[in-house]
């Protein structure tokens, strides 16, 4: 087994966990945190790539990883702001208890 | 302008920070161990038992009424009381604690027990370095521990030991009077009854008379 | 396969793992941080120093302390926070997880001929990335400025509390 | 000689790895390298206690600690003593795992950070490519350190104060790392021996420290007050406010757990004092270009003694502040007067040298912080305080 093909294992393993934990947990912070895990998963990719793959010169990779650890900055903002003000109307972070829109 | 003031507070522990290795006027604390503030005359911090006389064990003012065991808000004080009596530094027959103990590590000198006392047998002193290595027992005062002569009273509280010293005898002088006329009444009567009795001298008058003298002095 | 690649591998799936599975949720937002300063140090292990340290300063500086203010100022009233779903919704969860491992583990042993690789440790010193964020990767600079900016002012608007609210 | 006195340690080290077969050489290496942070600093730790207690003292007119030893140098021997053998209690409803983890935490942070401290010429344990960056990275996990211990008791107290402490880190890492950047525009490298590399040289004799620029003595003196705040040091040290909160986030720990807190936070102070001198005071180099002849490990740690002092000075002179103030100070002034400063240090650069630029940059400035701390002041003067809970 090629290093490269270790470090996507190892990133495929963390995107199934991460997809895991977005899909099972029912506190929206910790959804969050899956999705965030997921994301770092990608970044391992890409760092990976840069590493191993031709035209490491270019930094794509790294290029990629920043501009994808800025986004996910701001998404975690967002993300937990919007759980705050969620958390005041409805008065829980529980996600199945809130289905205003289930009809 | 923002920071004026701080500039001004810097400059002003500047000035403590070097004032103080040069004039030694500006250093308020002393060493304590070593050198010592003198003690005010209001200073107190524990009980402790009066005797008179010489004897500690004879002379205890106590009779152990319990009065200061009641009132004692954080019950620190235990005392055993005597089956018998014996005479105190008057010579009046009186109950005497056989235990009179006090805890130290409980007692928070709040002087209850010194107002309350009919007896001017407990006063405070001013003995506060009181630190043990026993935990428990040390800190557990015993009769012998507690029992300090008037004298040491005056030394260390002068003015309240004279005024309490003046109250004890003016109450000497009173029960003397109230003695006097019983014994002049008990006299009188005792004439009236049997003529032919001689009439003896009261004893305790006498005894009362010098060991007042006596604390007095 | 060196072993540090293996004990940072390990502390990554650990951390990752246990933030997924714990009951409690701050416990879980630390597990994250191990699993993320795992990450961190595969960053510096693979020779992206910048990322590496980037990735340090704001997952365990900035998002794991955001996602432990988010749970202290949302703690549900009844106490402890919520564990995990219905069993049944756990069961498919894990099932949907394991399928996409499975099919991305089956794309990476087949996908990768070892001949195109490269050996070489490639360098990318601090220099080298700020040339080649203002030159080449300028306008995504740009675009990731403003989206920063209208995070933060979305995000402060979003947490404000409004005068006269239910509180 | 000179030279080799300057050099000594280097070539100390050098000399045991020749005794060292080749195949351990990086490992001992690595341990010749770290070995002298773990010692030296705990030990500047050891002598900061003592200083402050006797600085303090004097500046209150007392003798301070003056028994164990003579003229009582032997008191941190004494605490350090006292702290190991005293009893370790760890509350019953504590989250047992974090609670021993974050002591543990907080020092491991607090010592990486010395790692890339360049303390003289060619002493440094790792230089780095993204040296400074590796430093704010490193010292932001302390605020998770905080956060655990806070928690972890299950106390309101520490949970308070950690809180606190959080909420008064992150605002203040932003000033500290924004007028931090200046240096780093101005050498050109993350890298903090590029950095001091850049500051080393001499016109006439006076040193080329960025201290000696309008822009850096602003960022000099941000960066200390912001690193004043995180390291929770008086006036900023409402998260362990005794009056109120006892003792903050770390009120449920005892003995050595205690003790751990402790030297985390004066080993932070110093790592902040250091970065300071390492970003605006010219490292290891020395202050007149004919002093060079004294060893640049002296002259480093001498800075950072003389910081500490002002630490301590500072310590002596200024009352707590209120946590609203704080946060208005840090993001209505400190913040804003940051960016103003990297703004002017990219003017400096572009502008022709000579007077004019000197006056235009310290003019901006000094306007800018005067506009600055006016409007800090005209909301707060004469405005009624409510006591929303006191009433």
């Amino acid at each position: 087994m090629s290093p490269l093909s270790g470090y996507l294992l190892l990133s495929a393993l963390l995107f199934s966990i991460g997809l895991s934990g977005a899909l099972t947990r029912r506190n929206a912070i910790l959804v969050l945190i899956g999705i965030e895990l997921m994301l770092n998963a990608a970044n391992l990719n890409f760092i990976a790539f840069w590493r191993y793959g031709p035209h490491p010169e270019m930094l794509t990779g790294v290029m990629f990883v920043i501009f994808s650890i800025g986004i996910a900055a701001a998404e975690a903002a967002v993300g937990l702001s919007i759980i705050v003000a969620v958390y005041r109307h409805f008065r829980t972070t529980d996600l199945d208890k809130i289905n205003f829109l289930k009809g | 302008m923002l920071g004026n003031g701080i500039i001004k507070g810097l400059a002003e522990t500047a000035r403590n920070f070097f004032g103080s290795y040069v004039d030694k006027e500006r250093l308020t604390t002393v060493q304590f161990p070593e050198e010592r503030l003198p003690q005010i005359e209001g200073t107190r911090d524990f009980p402790f038992l009066v005797y008179d006389g010489d004897d500690w064990e004879k002379g205890l003012r106590c009779v152990s009424c319990h009065i200061c065991e009641k009132e004692c808000p954080p019950k620190c004080i235990f005392i055993e009381k005597s089956k018998d009596k014996k005479p105190d530094a008057v010579g009046k027959l009186q109950f005497y604690p056989v235990r009179f103990d006090i805890d130290v590590s409980v007692c928070m000198s709040c002087q209850i027990c010194v107002e309350v006392c009919p007896f001017d047998a407990i006063k405070m002193d001013v003995e506060f370095e009181l630190s043990s290595d026993d935990r428990f027992g040390g800190l557990l005062h015993h009769k012998d521990k507690l029992a300090k002569s008037n004298e040491y009273y005056h030394k260390i509280h002068p003015t309240e030991a004279a005024a309490v010293d003046a109250a004890l005898a003016e109450d000497r002088e009173k029960e003397k009077e109230k003695q006097k006329q019983a014994a002049a009444a008990a006299a009188a009567a005792a004439a009236a009854k049997a003529a032919a009795a001689a009439n003896p001298p009261p004893a305790a008058e006498t005894n009362t008379d010098a060991s007042s003298k006596e604390e007095t002095k | 396969m060196t072993l540090s690649f293996l004990l940072l591998a390990a502390i990554a799936i650990l951390g990752a793992a246990a933030a997924m599975n714990l009951k409690n949720a701050v416990h879980c937002v630390l597990a994250l941080t191990l699993g993320m300063a795992g990450l961190a140090a595969l960053y510096l292990q693979l020779g992206a120093q910048f990322v590496g340290l980037t990735q340090l300063l704001v997952y365990v500086g900035a998002v794991a302390i955001l996602a432990v203010f988010a749970i202290m100022l949302t703690r549900s009233r009844t106490g402890e926070t919520v564990a995990h779903g219905s069993a049944s919704s756990r069961i498919s969860g894990a099932l949907t997880a394991l399928l996409v491992f499975a099919v991305l583990a089956w794309a990476i042993f087949t996908g990768i001929s070892p001949q195109q690789l490269s050996g070489a440790q490639p360098e990318a010193s601090v220099r080298e990335v700020g040339v080649a964020l203002m030159q080449r990767f300028v306008l995504p600079l740009e675009i990731i400025g403003v989206l920063l900016t209208a995070a933060l002012i979305g995000a402060g608007v979003l947490a404000i509390e409004e005068k006269g609210g239910d509180r | 000689m000179p030279e080799m006195i300057d050099q000594i340690f280097v070539l100390l080290k050098h000399w045991i790895m020749g005794y060292v077969p080749s195949g351990l050489q990086p490992l001992c290496s690595a341990i010749l390298s770290v070995l002298p942070v773990l010692v030296v600093f705990p030990l500047l730790f050891a002598i900061t206690t003592v200083l402050e207690r006797k600085g303090l003292g004097r500046m209150q007119n007392r003798y301070g600690p003056n028994r164990a030893g003579p003229w009582g140098i032997l008191q941190p021997v004494a605490d350090g003593v006292k702290s190991l053998t005293k009893e370790d209690v760890v509350p019953r409803s504590a989250d047992q795992l974090v609670h021993l983890m974050a002591p543990i935490l907080i020092v491991i942070a607090s010592f990486l950070v010395y790692s890339v401290v360049p303390v003289g010429r060619n002493m440094v344990v790792a230089d780095l490519n993204a040296g400074v960056l590796f430093f704010f990275a490193i010292g932001s996990m302390v605020e998770l350190a905080v956060f655990m211990a806070g928690w972890s008791s299950r106390s309101k107290y520490s949970l308070l104060g950690a809180m606190r402490a959080i909420a008064q880190m992150i605002s203040y890492e932003m000033p500290m790392v924004l007028s931090g950047v200046v240096a780093i525009m101005a050498a050109g490298s993350l890298s903090t021996v590029t950095i001091v590399n850049m500051q080393a040289g001499y016109t006439g004799i006076w040193p080329h420290w960025y201290l000696f620029t309008p822009w850096g003595i602003t960022g000099y003196i941000l960066f200390m007050i912001a690193a004043t705040a995180e390291s929770n040091r008086c006036p900023f040290d409402m998260p362990e406010g005794e009056s109120e909160i006892i003792a903050g986030y770390f009120i449920e720990y005892s003995g050595f757990k205690f003790a751990l807190f402790f030297v985390a936070e004066y080993l932070g102070m110093m790592a902040s004092s250091a970065m300071a001198i390492t970003l605006f005071l010219g490292g290891w180099a020395a202050p007149f270009s004919f002093l060079t002849w004294i060893p640049s490990w002296f002259w480093f740690f001498a800075k950072l003694i003389l910081m500490l002092m002002v630490f301590i000075w500072i310590r002596g002179t200024l009352p707590r502040l209120r946590m609203d103030q704080l946060m208005n100070f840090g993001w209505k002034f400190m913040l804003p007067l940051s960016l103003i400063n990297i703004l002017s240090a990219g003017l400096w650069h572009y502008l022709p040298s000579g007077f004019t630029r000197w006056s235009v940059i310290s003019l901006l400035l000094l306007l800018s912080c005067f506009l600055l701390s006016r409007s800090l002041r005209r909301n707060k003067w004469f405005q009624e305080r409510t006591y929303r809970f006191a009433s």
